[in-house]
């Protein structure tokens, strides 16, 4: 166990430093890999990272998490939200308590948050699986998404772009069904199977969560549909790899969740020190990642996302 | 003339020697060495916390209390809780004030409630399957009805209301609504005629018939109470947690058995208090906040709920098999007291 | 041949065997030597202990203490398989049916016929099952559930069983209750034809013709305890009588003459698929009318319809003239009626609430104060009425699962008098209780009917009925077959009224 | 005759005839859901687990009693599967599924024991376990998971492969099913399963092994659970520590809509398999045909009350029949 209480007081100090990582849950190999990530950069800063979760992603199983930091007056706080607005009356009372907290995968409304470290821009994400969508299909189809729950904030805002980019730029590509998989192997397996049922002229499939990828991968590849069913989105290398290995998937995307974990824990270690404070145009060193702004609203934007296919997937292990 | 005494043992003995004054006992030992040796338990935001954790919990159990006494069960409570968040939610989203929200989620719970009372109480179903349907049912129509969606837009004078405390105590305002749930409900089922039939009915449903209690129509009331309270339950969930969701509150209704189960109320029927359940509650409520500040995640504390549910039931056998083997088996081969007169 | 010495080995000895449930003791000093080859009378009282004896010996009960031999070698079973398993077959006073198997794996369960690849064998079975019903005379469809079986068929069934054991040993608890004479002779011949390959048969019955009848040797019990044993042809129905009561028969009807006043209830037409048909009668006030009949006939489903914790499907209940609600318990109750029901633990008790909360369960309401009902209240109400039955007990919290048979019929006596009734009905109001205690019970009816009660007696017992009833009506399989008034209700009358074909 | 008649008025008839109507309606309007190869596949191959898991349940419910841990067993065991894997490669997949069983049985052992001897309701005991179990998958799995890449091609294959067009995961339920049908029907304990099921007291009465069958049947649950947790593994080729979770009432669900009486005492093993495969079956129809998935628990709620209020209403023709029967059987020469 870490030393005694007040920890928030002694917020700029060394060792003491406590931060929370708050997953959407845990058992999920993506927030896995950004959790070891922030581990790392802990590591170089010399702080107390602790990663503690729900079993499952909805709002009201994170607010107790938040009251415990709140109660223990953990220094930061590290939350990928289920909600944003659900969990921020928490979050609030946590940052009266004196928490700094930093949101980053999947925000909050801004106002319940001091920082929110961005993946990549929605937009940027939305259009790069479009893109790969279109050029695996061959530009015209229909096409289905399997996202994660029907609440997902981030996959929520990915799929209204998304909806809005193909009115505008793919007329030829159908969107024909939005299947919620919950986040959940067996879901998203079981879901897949009945989107390819329901609709047989169906030609791709884009998954923005990691877990829905994945399985929908797997159910495509031991399928009849292997080969005629375009699968992408939003994946993890280790989780695809045998699916771009055997001719599932051609390509998919991700940014580095291990970075976006490492880049959260520096924003959270500025935030404590009081390098930065959230307000735009705020610097701040991140380790071997380099230095970062704070943009509009307190964004920390990672960067573009990576696009990972038969010929660079060897070189990734998360 | 015989004069019978009222009692037959001192009134300490009374108090002390029962099941829910062991469960108490237990609460005050988890408390203290928490107290103790957990790090930020005894900070000022612990009972905060502790009571607005509970709440929906404990005002469930609360009428679960009194069906389970009955020797019925009521799986479908979270589900109620889930589809009156829902109600609420769409509601406000409708632009109904929000009085008024309250007031129709609450008359959907017990709408919920009739559903359950009409099938266990008039057509005679065993409870279990019937709520496990209407777990499905109520779940499925809050998932339906909602969709996609999350209502979170609730004024946040009323979620913060949810939450606040009254002035200067750590107690949150909630804690007045509680004490008035468990009050009513303490003297619904310990000092009313309506109560003793409840106790009645658990202990054996067909003398409580012969005695011209009306079997049927105090399972419905006890059903549609459980689907009332579920849905003022399902209100303060939305609003302490700012959402209104289809899969609010999953899984409370095991929460929820095994807290009543702890507090001492037989699964059997016919026995049980208020105040053991609340301790039950507490337990459950303040090991699970305990274990989360040392940081032992969901897992354990689920380990350690099952096993001391289990323990809890199987205790109060072993106890009462040792009783019984007390006195020494008879020798299989005594002298008879009188002898035969076979002529 | 088997030699002397062995023929004499008694097949089953009991000695001072004794058992008791908590503060009951059901059996004090049980006593009975069952010799091979003979068929052995055990009777006595309600609640004498013969079924507590029975179940000593089935491994059900295990004995507290007392010497048990069977076959000459000392037997303690723990379970009924134990002693199935040493060669006793037990038809249980209660029928112990699977309701949801077939009556042929009712008989057989646990021993079916295996093929060669050891499964059950169910062609063999029906075969076997068939055997067994054409010996007893009787026609059950063996593929049939047990579910829904007439008393006197399942009894039947368990007779089968118990055959089907081949055992060294049959108890039979009570079978003939509910059968009619010509199953009854088919059972005897089964019975002399196992007596005659050299087993012990006992017999328990409350019927004395039978008794004499079938066997050769006769156990009287009292309170638990062993009276004597003597060959039946050395003694009489009277001795055997006077042994069983203790006393005096005649005394224990203390009954005071009563004018009977206005019609309190009216029955007229009550009908119920399967149970009990066009049943029509009066109970006047201050007028105790006797229900009799044999074990099964329906007395009680009439009884319980009437009251309403049973429906009905056709017919009408009046209450001094206001038709009652069918189905509706807390209507009767609330139109001045009362009943003590047959079952005193199922029905009549909570046995896990106190004696003051049994005694006050039907008045809860009226003496709640605002709603509330406080224990000392309760407490109150029921002293007085312990004062006023002599209920003897430890404390009023105790719980009446302590309490003897007797003193409980009290407590369900006295929660129903606590509401001042214009009508009671009592079924079995005496079953199981000691001499002394039933005297007093009779007592106190015949009082309330004196003091213009209505009283509708449902009895067992023809002396009780004969002793107390002004009125006696005979129900035989769910009708009224006789209406006798007290001069004419002679024992024979009632049981040909009761009996189809007994007495010729 | 009388078979054949008992056959077609059967509770598992009316099932599968629900059963057939609902997969002839979705493929009038959707023909790939029954006449693909996909299609096919998926109809035999998804209820399958839940199928082995209603195998198990509807054992335990026979004898009046209820386990609400095959879920959390279930979890246990398919993480089990994956670890083992993923520690020795080159184990013979025969040994794993024998280890994963194994476990299952002795899970459910601790059950029953716990029912059978300590005499404490089942459905609390179960509930307890449920926790309990849940909790040591979590704590031992922690995040960690089991991916596809953990475990061997030959395993893998077990969850898509084909046999004459069949599922080898289906054949596995028929089997299992078979197995325990006959076993319930033919064996002399299966009668005393339900004998137990249908009067406890009567049972101990006539001197049945009452301990050693209840706990006979909650170790064939949890290892028919351990079955279904190699199944899991095997279908969907990741395990993570929340496998199973909730799998419970579906099962119950399906035991009860299969015409096992929760009270037990009567139903059967192939009931209870045709209820389950009728729920996924329903579960994948609704989108088919354009209910949006959401709406799924709902019908599912309202198939299980509508079977239980269905089996009351027979219930109460029956008896009313019998009773009938008996009035018919005593004509009485009527009192003058
Ligand atoms: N399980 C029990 N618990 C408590 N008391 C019992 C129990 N079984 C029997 N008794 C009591 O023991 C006494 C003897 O009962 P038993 O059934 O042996 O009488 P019986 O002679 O068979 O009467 P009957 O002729 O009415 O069948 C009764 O007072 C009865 O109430
Ligand atoms: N086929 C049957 N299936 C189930 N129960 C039956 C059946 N036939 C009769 N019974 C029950 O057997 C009992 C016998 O009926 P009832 O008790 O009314 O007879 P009774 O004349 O009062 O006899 P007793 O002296 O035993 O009280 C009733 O409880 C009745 O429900
Ligand atoms: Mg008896
Ligand atoms: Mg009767």
């Amino acid at each position: 166990l870490t030393a005694c209480g007040g920890a928030a007081d002694d917020a700029g100090g060394g060792d003491g430093v406590t931060v929370t990582m708050l997953p959407k849950n845990l058992g999920n190999p993506y927030f896995e890999t950004s959790t070891s990530g922030a581990e790392e950069a802990a590591g170089e800063l010399g702080l107390a990272l602790e990663e503690v979760g729900p079993e499952t992603s909805t709002p009201d199983s994170q607010v107790p998490f938040i009251n415990t930091s709140a109660q223990q007056g953990v220094a930061a706080l590290v939350v990928s939200a289920n909600d944003p607005r659900a969990i921020g009356d928490a979050l609030d009372e946590a940052r009266a308590a004196g928490t700094k907290v930093v949101t980053f995968d999947s925000d909050t409304d801004p106002e319940f948050r001091d920082i929110f470290v961005n993946q990549a821009t929605a937009e940027g994400i939305a259009s790069k699986q479009l893109e790969l969508i279109s050029e695996q299909i061959g530009g015209s189809g229909e096409i289905a998404i399997l996202s994660a729950s029907a609440n997902a904030t981030n996959q929520n805002a990915w799929i209204e772009l998304m909806e809005a980019q193909l009115a505008s730029d793919y007329p030829d590509i159908e969107l024909v069904e939005i299947a919620y998989g919950d986040d959940d192997d067996q879901a998203s397996f079981d879901k897949t199977a009945a989107l390819l049922q329901a609709h047989p002229d169906l030609k791709g499939i884009v998954s923005p969560t990691t877990v829905g990828v994945a399985a929908a991968a797997r159910y495509v590849s031991t399928s009849e549909f292997k080969g005629k069913v375009a699968v992408t989105g939003l994946g993890t290398p280790n989780q695809m790899r045998e699916y771009v290995e055997d001719g599932t998937v051609t390509a998919f995307a991700l940014w580095n969740p291990g970075d976006l974990g490492y880049l959260a824990a520096y924003a959270a270690s500025a935030l404590v020190d009081g390098t930065i404070t959230g307000a735009p145009g705020e610097t701040f060193e991140a380790g071997r990642l380099g230095e970062f702004t704070v943009g509009e609203d307190g964004v920390v934007l990672l960067g573009d996302p990576f696009v990972f296919d038969a010929s660079n997937i060897g070189d990734f292990d998360f | 003339m015989t004069t019978v005494p009222a009692h037959g043992s001192p009134l300490w003995r009374r108090a002390l020697l029962t099941r829910e004054a062991a469960t108490i006992a237990l609460l005050v030992v988890v408390w203290s060495v928490a107290t103790a040796s957990v790090r930020g338990f005894d900070g000022p935001l612990t009972i905060t916390y502790l009571i607005l954790d509970i709440t929906p919990v404990l005002l469930v159990a609360l009428p679960m209390t009194a069906i389970v006494v009955t020797g019925e069960i009521d799986l479908s409570v979270a589900s109620v809780v889930g589809l009156s968040s829902v109600l609420f939610g769409l509601l406000h989203q409708a632009g109904v004030p929000l009085p008024a929200a309250v007031a129709g989620a609450a008359v959907a719970g017990a709408l919920c409630g009739v559903v359950n009372g009409v099938l266990v109480a008039y057509l005679g179903l065993p409870s279990l399957a019937v709520t496990i349907g209407t777990l499905a049912l109520f779940r499925g129509l809050a998932v339906g009805l909602l969709g996609t969606a999350a209502v979170t837009d609730f004024p946040r004078n009323w979620t913060q209301a949810a939450r606040a405390t009254l002035g200067g105590t750590p107690f949150p305002s909630v804690t007045v609504l509680l004490v008035a749930a468990v009050a009513v409900f303490a003297v619904l089922l310990h000092g009313t005629a309506f109560g003793r039939n409840v106790f009645d009915m658990g202990r054996s449903k067909e003398a409580a018939r012969f005695s011209g209690v009306a079997t049927r129509r105090t399972l419905l009331v006890l059903f549609v109470l459980s689907g009332f309270v579920s849905a003022l339950a399902g209100v303060y969930y939305t609003l302490r947690y700012g959402s209104a969701r289809g899969d609010n509150a999953t899984g409370l209704e095991l929460q929820v058995i095994a807290a009543v189960l702890l507090g001492g109320v037989s699964i059997f029927g016919g026995r049980g208090a208020v105040h053991g359940v609340v301790a039950g509650v507490l337990m459950i409520g303040v090991l699970s906040s305990a274990l989360r500040l040392e940081g032992v995640t969901v897992n354990l504390i689920n380990i350690v709920i099952g096993v001391l549910l289990v323990l809890s039931v199987v205790s109060p056998r072993v106890v009462a098999a040792i009783r019984a083997r007390r006195p020494a088996r008879p020798p299989s081969t005594s002298l008879p007291a009188a002898s035969p007169s076979v002529q | 041949m088997t030699t002397r010495s062995t023929m004499s080995t008694p097949v089953l000895r009991l000695e001072g065997v004794r058992k008791a449930f908590g503060p009951v003791v059901a059996l004090r000093s049980g006593t009975i030597v069952v010799e091979p080859g003979s068929i052995h009378a055990l009777v006595g009282e309600n609640g004498a202990g013969k079924s507590t004896l029975v179940k000593v010996v089935a491994g059900v009960h295990r004995r507290d203490g007392g010497t048990f031999e069977l076959g000459g070698v000392p037997a303690d079973f723990r379970t009924t398989a134990e002693a199935k398993a040493a060669g006793v077959a037990v038809i249980y006073q209660e029928p112990t049916l699977f309701g949801d198997l077939p009556v042929m794996e009712n008989l057989f369960l646990g021993s079916e016929p295996l093929d060669r690849l050891r499964r059950i064998d169910r062609r063999a079975m029906r075969a076997h099952a068939h055997e067994l019903f054409g010996r007893l005379g009787v026609d059950i469809d063996p593929d049939r559930p047990a579910a829904g079986l007439s008393i006197a068929d399942q009894q039947l069934v368990e007779i089968a069983k118990a055959i089907s054991l081949d055992a060294g040993l049959l108890i039979m608890d009570e079978p003939t209750a509910a059968l009619s004479g010509v199953e009854v002779e088919r059972l005897f011949a089964v019975a002399r034809g196992l007596r005659d390959e050299g087993r012990g048969v006992v017999f328990i019955s409350h019927r004395f013709d039978e008794v004499f009848g079938l066997c050769d040797t006769i156990t009287v019990m009292r309170d638990g305890a062993h009276v004597s044993t003597d060959p039946v042809a050395a003694t009489s129905v009277d001795e055997v009588v006077t042994r069983m009561v203790g006393r005096e028969v005649t005394d224990l009807f203390p009954k005071v003459p009563s004018t009977p006043g206005d019609v309190v209830l009216e029955v007229r037409g009550l009908e119920r698929a399967g149970t009990f048909h066009g049943v029509s009668f009066d109970v006047r006030a201050g007028e105790i009318v006797g229900l009799a009949g044999l074990v099964g006939a329906g007395r009680s489903e009439i009884a319980r319809a009437v009251f309403g914790v049973d429906r009905y499907d056709a017919g009408t209940v009046r209450v001094l003239g206001r038709p009652l609600r069918p189905g509706d318990p807390a209507a009767a109750v609330d139109a001045g009626m009362a009943l003590v029901p047959e079952d005193r633990r199922l029905q009549g008790l909570v046995p896990q609430s106190t004696v003051a909360q049994n005694m006050t369960a039907v008045v809860r309401r009226r003496i709640s104060r605002l709603g509330l009902l406080s224990t000392a209240r309760e407490n109150a109400r029921a002293a007085e009425w312990t004062g006023r039955l002599e209920v003897r007990t430890a404390a009023l919290d105790m719980l009446a699962a302590t309490m003897s048979g007797g003193n409980q019929q009290k407590v369900v006596l006295a929660k129903w008098l606590a509401t001042g009734p214009r009508l009671l009905i009592v079924d079995e109001p005496t079953r199981g209780i000691d001499v002394a205690t039933k005297a007093e019970v009779h007592r106190l009816l015949s009082g309330l009917a004196a003091e213009g009660l209505a009283v509708l007696m449902i009895s067992s017992e023809l002396p009780e009925v004969l002793g107390m009833a002004d009125r006696v009506l005979v129900v035989r399989e769910g009708r009224i077959t006789a209406e006798l008034d007290r001069a004419d209700a002679t024992p024979e009358r009632v049981m040909r009224a009761a009996t189809v074909g007994a007495a010729s | 005759m009388r078979a054949v008649g008992a056959a077609l008025r059967s509770r598992e008839a009316a099932v599968a005839l629900v059963l057939v109507l609902v997969v002839a309606g979705t493929t009038v309007l959707q023909p790939g859901f029954l006449l693909s190869a996909g299609g096919w596949r998926d109809l035999l191959l998804t209820p399958s687990l839940v199928a082995v898991l209603a195998v198990g349940q509807a054992i335990v419910v026979v004898t009046r009693n209820v386990d609400l841990s095959v879920g959390s067993v279930l979890g246990l065991c398919a993480y089990l599967t994956g670890t083992l894997f993923a520690a020795a490669p080159d184990l013979p997949v025969v040994l794993v599924v024998a280890a994963a069983v194994a476990a299952g049985a002795v899970l459910g052992l601790v059950n029953g024991v716990v029912v059978a001897f300590a005499r404490v309701p089942a459905l609390v005991v179960t509930l307890g376990t449920l926790y309990a179990y849940r909790g040591l998958v979590l704590t031992w799995a922690g995040s960690d998971r089991i991916d596809a890449s953990d475990m061997p091609h030959a395993f893998l294959d077990l969850g898509v492969r084909q046999v004459l067009g069949v599922p080898v995961l289906a054949i596995v339920a028929v089997l299992v099913l078979a197995v325990a049908a006959h076993y319930l029907h033919t064996s002399r304990a299966g009668r005393q399963l339900y004998a137990i099921g249908s009067d406890p007291d009567a049972a101990v009465l006539y001197g049945l092994p009452v301990r050693r069958r209840i706990l006979t049947a909650f170790v064939a649950c949890g290892a028919l659970a351990g079955l279904a947790g190699v199944m899991f593994a095997a279908r969907y080729g990741t395990v993570s520590s929340g496998a199973g979770t909730g799998l419970e009432l579906t099962v119950v669900g399906a035991v009860v809509v299969g015409g096992v009486a929760i009270f037990g005492g009567s139903g059967t093993v192939l009931g209870a398999a045709t209820g389950a495969v009728l729920l996924v079956t329903i579960n994948r129809a609704l989108p088919v045909v354009g209910v949006p998935d959401f709406w799924q628990r709902a019908v599912v709620g309202v198939l299980i009350i509508t079977a239980i209020v269905l089996d009351r209403v027979l219930a109460d023709r029956r008896a009313r029949a019998l009773a009938r029967a008996r009035d018919v059987r005593n004509p009485q020469e009527v009192a003058r």
